[in-house]
């Protein structure tokens, strides 16, 4: 065990797993010469070469497809998108090919390959370059989609991410990769499809996922000095969902809450509210309360970029309004 | 998973062919044009259903270019895949199949006229969006080249392709990294009802080209011993110095868009229809091989007898193939992994 | 009032549009020469002329931009995606640039357009070709998102989204184009942002919208012959939502179901779920629960497609359970 | 909402350029760098956030192109987008107070570095997904010939925005239908940390035009007497005959790509760096207007100062500003319709 940042624990699973099988390959914008644009590729050009350390032009359509070509016959692609704000222009690839070859085939070809990139808002980067994409991704059969919280999980779900015979996607987040955790140096698995309670309680359920993990457990310090216990419970995998984690957790605590940096209108809470509302619903002793971005395009300017984005005092008040507590 | 490599063989010369190969490619050709009447009576009958685009006038596109191809190699293409598949070799059967949505299909009946794939021949599809393949073929040239093997693709496209984004950033990243993939343009004139004149502002689409340096020539495309010389040349090239090619090959389709596309009227003319109708790709080889005495009006009609035969097969096959088991629709979503 | 095809109702609000702003013109694949891959835009090339009524090359990202920018200095575009399903190539222009261009510019640029076509699935087009985007859509602030499901509701919606000065996602049906309904032969408008309920009952709210609207309505005529009165809230406009009509529907039955064409996971039933649960959630008798696609890509073979598919009887079983009826 | 039309006035010949425009040119050129210059000190002290991009070392690219233009065009740019937006007449309060995200900058704070936007001058942002503003600039030449007024559009891009599908796209159908448009490359050789070598085909990438039969050319982007001639070329062409150009402006960028980025190291020598400062545009001017007597040490000391008290003045401006109301997060989401 090691302690290293979220960034590097992404780097070791890259490294490794490129020494493990030499079909796979990293290939994006800036990922080689560069470095990586928030350099998560650090050294594999060097240690790879050119051909499995890839630039490309500016190009995310054009880049996804030859990842989705490079699987189809047999190689195990990684493809960096800078941010997954540009990835809106690869999203044809993803959806209409990665997602469906295996499908349209008959089972002929599957995408043993991964689409991973910073999602979401990092700071004061504006309406286009802070974006939070995973109920979009999540939406799509065929995709399967993570969102490691710690650099634990972000090594060993990465390399789960590669070694799966699907296409996965990965997101990460700008404002995670300086954190840092407790990482062992060699070989080990996340698995794709399980949460995590993260932290045990029994008064409220708060549902995080990525970089809300670090906000939900910061909630639960706080309202712990109360004495009121939360438990967070880290989805890791948006698709497939656990369901019996959230679920057996609400049945415990009766109440839940359900934090996410994206949107709110068909967002990743609205699909848990859905779940616990028809796995729990004689459990739950009040509405599930959401917690996320207010439902504008992200502002630039300091102050109304705090106000737009889920904070810890927005997650509080509803954790006491869902336990019909007083909010401050 | 990797691929087995075949032993190397001799490159066919530029631009021969032989009599044994002229056979063959008149085989191949006339079989997709009864296939494909038939495939038009199958949908007037609804055992096929969705969209439907024929293949008929076309013909010798595909067919001269796959017709160079190693088993090795591998084929890529749009929703007009009918001609293709057969002319790489998929059974007559297993298309038919895949067409009536039935579980013998080439594609178990999940992908429908415009999904054929089959992996015993390296067809990598049949694909839906417009420009969607043409990238995966670079990242096939990608796949090739970093394994170091001598194997090529062939991407075929429509006209229209020449103007979408995906084209554009597909063959510039081939041109910069030298893979190699053979670009086919099938230039018949219209992307549905779209004349290429009202959406491209060249003419000359294998000019294109020159935007990314690359190797490029205009074939004329009913003509199948001339697809094949210059198909030839760009394959060479691709095998052996790893370098892509764009060709143009100008044909022109016979029929509608797809099955609910009138053949005329609206975006082109009946006489200029019946103008290109009289160089009918197959009339144009079965003209070579007159001349040259290996063919004669009895060898024809005993061919397209016997070609008539296999098609009538793969129909009852298809018909007697079962439909898909219900169980099916939850399959093929997820591989399980096995790493 | 005449009986008219959808088709034509969508037709005749163009023209009137057209004919009475000439800031209105239609852009995208066919919509000219061709008259439309639908016909929708029939006859309107030869009324307004090409420079109105503009066939495009297949550049679907391009041409979107195209609609952007005639649309910052004025103009406004109504843009025609032959289907959705090709708009993903596309969405960078509506979500980043259309749908942020006010916001971005800080009041500056409003995008008074259109983005219309036809949305989810037709019969047995596969997979490339069977989608439905309104969960998509409708996260992104900074658009409207309508799905008409009447000849009347067509012509009215898409003639309030004409005049609007935000953008406008139209989801038309390829399924709906032929059906017939009455439709006011002169100008009128159906606004935006108003649900309506189809059909009053009082045993069990169904939600739907788009094409799953003549089915819900074949729903009720088949349970009311059990006595069993369904209210059937026809959503029109998928945001902004109208909560307040499906709340009051579900405070009076107390019980819900959501019926849509598209994918379960954060899609557009999601949402409604997370409304109602918060809005009535001391009304709710029973679970709400939804019917929508299964979770896999569109199959080819008919049989398979069917099953694939939301239908009555699907929805049918979905009532009855909440209702705690035998299921048949 | 129709623009008023400005009376026509007379073109300015190819090439010529006469003293008092040099002088402005040489004020506005002047002007980037010392307000940049307090951005980079701004940034530093967190005044400014997000991602910034300096146009250092391009300042002739906009600045010449700029100053051709009338009052009723439009210009469109990337988010590196400062000086283009000072070169058209944004105010510098305005544009300080939009970097120190406060109210009165020209975005209300919404929009930062990257979204420059003021309706006054038709300057229609600062837009940060590459290529993405290529096609909005099509869409205004189209909007410019569906009204048959002769303005134009200048739209200026990086390098790299040759390689993507949007560029493509849009440079067809502004040659296709003949648009009022005037793409600007300012090729200042990376894009972020990738020489335009290793991203594109053909290294001559005016030559994309040809894929689209465009008027083409190559310029030095370092000298504004230049770029003003070629672009007043373009101008013409577009607005008297509605024919759209790409201009390739050879450049170089003095700073890293963004403030997070070292100004040499990774992909770049110092050297080279030093190399390509010794064409500083700014002294380039300098040296065409001393040989002429129009400017010496005396006079553009007295410049100097000027400049700096306005930069200082817009420091100050924005720093007082306040910053944008709470309420305001929730405005312009929507606008209310009033048709
Ligand atoms: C991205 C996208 N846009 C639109 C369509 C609808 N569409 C299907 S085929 C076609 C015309 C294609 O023409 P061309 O490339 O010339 O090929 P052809 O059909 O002539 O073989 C169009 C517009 C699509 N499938 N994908
Ligand atoms: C579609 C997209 N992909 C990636 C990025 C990240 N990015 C921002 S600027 C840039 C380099 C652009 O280089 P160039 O076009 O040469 O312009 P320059 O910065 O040199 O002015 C990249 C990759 C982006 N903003 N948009
Ligand atoms: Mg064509
Ligand atoms: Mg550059």
């Amino acid at each position: 065990m090691s302690v290293i940042t979220y960034r590097d624990a992404l780097n070791q699973a890259l490294r490794e797993e490129m020494q493990r099988d030499d079909r796979v390959f990293l290939m994006g914008e800036e990922v080689a010469v560069y470095q990586g644009a928030y350099k998560v590729s650090k050294g594999l050009l060097q240690e790879f070469g050119e051909m499995r350390v890839v630039d490309t032009p500016i190009t995310e359509l054009g880049f996804a497809g030859v990842g989705v070509g490079a699987a189809m016959v047999g190689l195990r692609p990684v493809i960096e998108f800078m941010t997954w704000n540009f990835a809106l222009l690869a999203i044809d690839q993803v959806v209409n090919a990665a997602a469906k070859m295996l499908y349209m085939s008959g089972g002929q070809y599957p995408m043993p390959m991964v689409f991973r990139g910073p999602n979401g808002a990092a700071l004061q980067l504006a309406a286009q370059h802070s974006q939070a994409w995973e109920s979009w991704l999540a939406h799509i059969p065929g995709l399967k989609v993570i969102t490691p919280a710690t650099p634990y999980d972000a090594k060993g779900m990465l390399k789960a991410a590669i070694r799966d015979d699907n296409p996965v996607v990965v997101l990460e987040g700008e404002m995670l990769y300086n954190t840092k955790g407790e990482v062992p140096d060699g070989d080990y698995i996340v698995p794709i499809g399980k949460a995590e309670v993260k932290r045990e309680g029994e008064h409220c359920t708060l549902v995080a996922h990525g970089k809300t993990v670090l906000m939900a457990l910061q909630v639960a310090d706080a309202l712990e000095k109360e004495g009121i216990r939360v438990e967070v419970v880290d989805l890791r995998t948006i698709r497939p969902m656990d369901v019996e984690t959230i679920a057996a957790s609400v049945r415990k605590t009766n109440r839940a809450v359900v934090l996410e940096e994206g949107w709110e209108v068909c967002g990743v809470g609205a699909q848990v509210v859905d779940y616990v509302q028809r796995h729990c619903f004689d459990h739950l002793d009040a509405p599930i309360l959401r917690v996320h971005q207010e439902d504008v395009p992200m502002p630039y300017a300091k102050n109304l970029e705090r106000t737009a984005k889920p904070d810890v005092a927005k997650t509080i008040a509803a954790i006491r309004q869902v336990m019909y507590l007083p909010t401050a | 998973m990797a691929k087995k490599k075949t032993p190397p063989r001799s490159e066919p010369s530029f631009g021969e062919t032989d009599a044994p190969t002229r056979a063959s490619l008149l085989h191949s050709m006339l079989l997709q044009r009864r296939f494909e009447e038939r495939c038009a009576e199958a949908y007037a009958l609804g055992r096929i259903g969705g969209f439907c685009h024929l293949y008929i006038g076309q013909e010798a596109c595909g067919t001269g270019a796959i017709s160079l191809l190693r088993d090795d190699d591998y084929v890529i293409t749009t929703y007009r895949d009918h001609g293709q598949a057969l002319a790489r070799g998929l059974t007559p059967r297993a298309v038919m199949s895949e067409l009536f949505g039935r579980s013998d299909g080439c594609s178990r009946g999940k992908g429908g006229s415009m999904h054929l794939f089959d992996r015993n021949t390296n067809f990598l599809g049949g694909h839906g969006i417009v420009g969607g393949h043409v990238p995966i073929a670079t990242g096939v040239g990608f796949a090739i080249k970093y394994r170091g093997t001598d194997q090529v693709i062939l991407c075929f496209m429509g006209e229209s392709v020449v103007n979408t984004g995906a084209f554009h950033e597909a063959l510039n990243m081939a041109a910069l990294w030298k893979l190699p993939v053979v670009y086919i343009i099938e230039n018949n004139r219209y992307g549905m009802g779209t004349a290429l004149e009202r959406a491209s502002a060249i003419h000359d689409i294998y000019q294109r080209g020159a935007a990314y340096d690359m190797p490029r020539a205009q074939v004329d495309g009913q003509d199948v011993l001339m697809v094949r010389a210059a198909v030839a040349e760009a394959i060479h090239r691709a095998r052996t110095q790893s370098i892509p090619t764009l060709l143009e090959v100008r044909t022109y389709r016979f029929m509608g868009h797809s099955m609910s596309d009138a053949v005329s009227g609206t975006y082109r003319t009946k006489q200029e229809l019946e103008e290109y109708m009289k160089r009918d790709p197959i009339h144009v080889l079965r003209a070579h091989m007159e001349e040259r005495g290996e063919i004669d009006d009895a060898g024809m009609t005993a061919l397209d007898e016997e070609i008539k035969a296999v098609v009538q097969d793969a129909w009852d096959f298809a018909e007697a193939s079962p439909e898909p088991a219900l169980e099916s629709l939850w399959e093929d979503v997820m591989v399980e992994t096995t790493t």
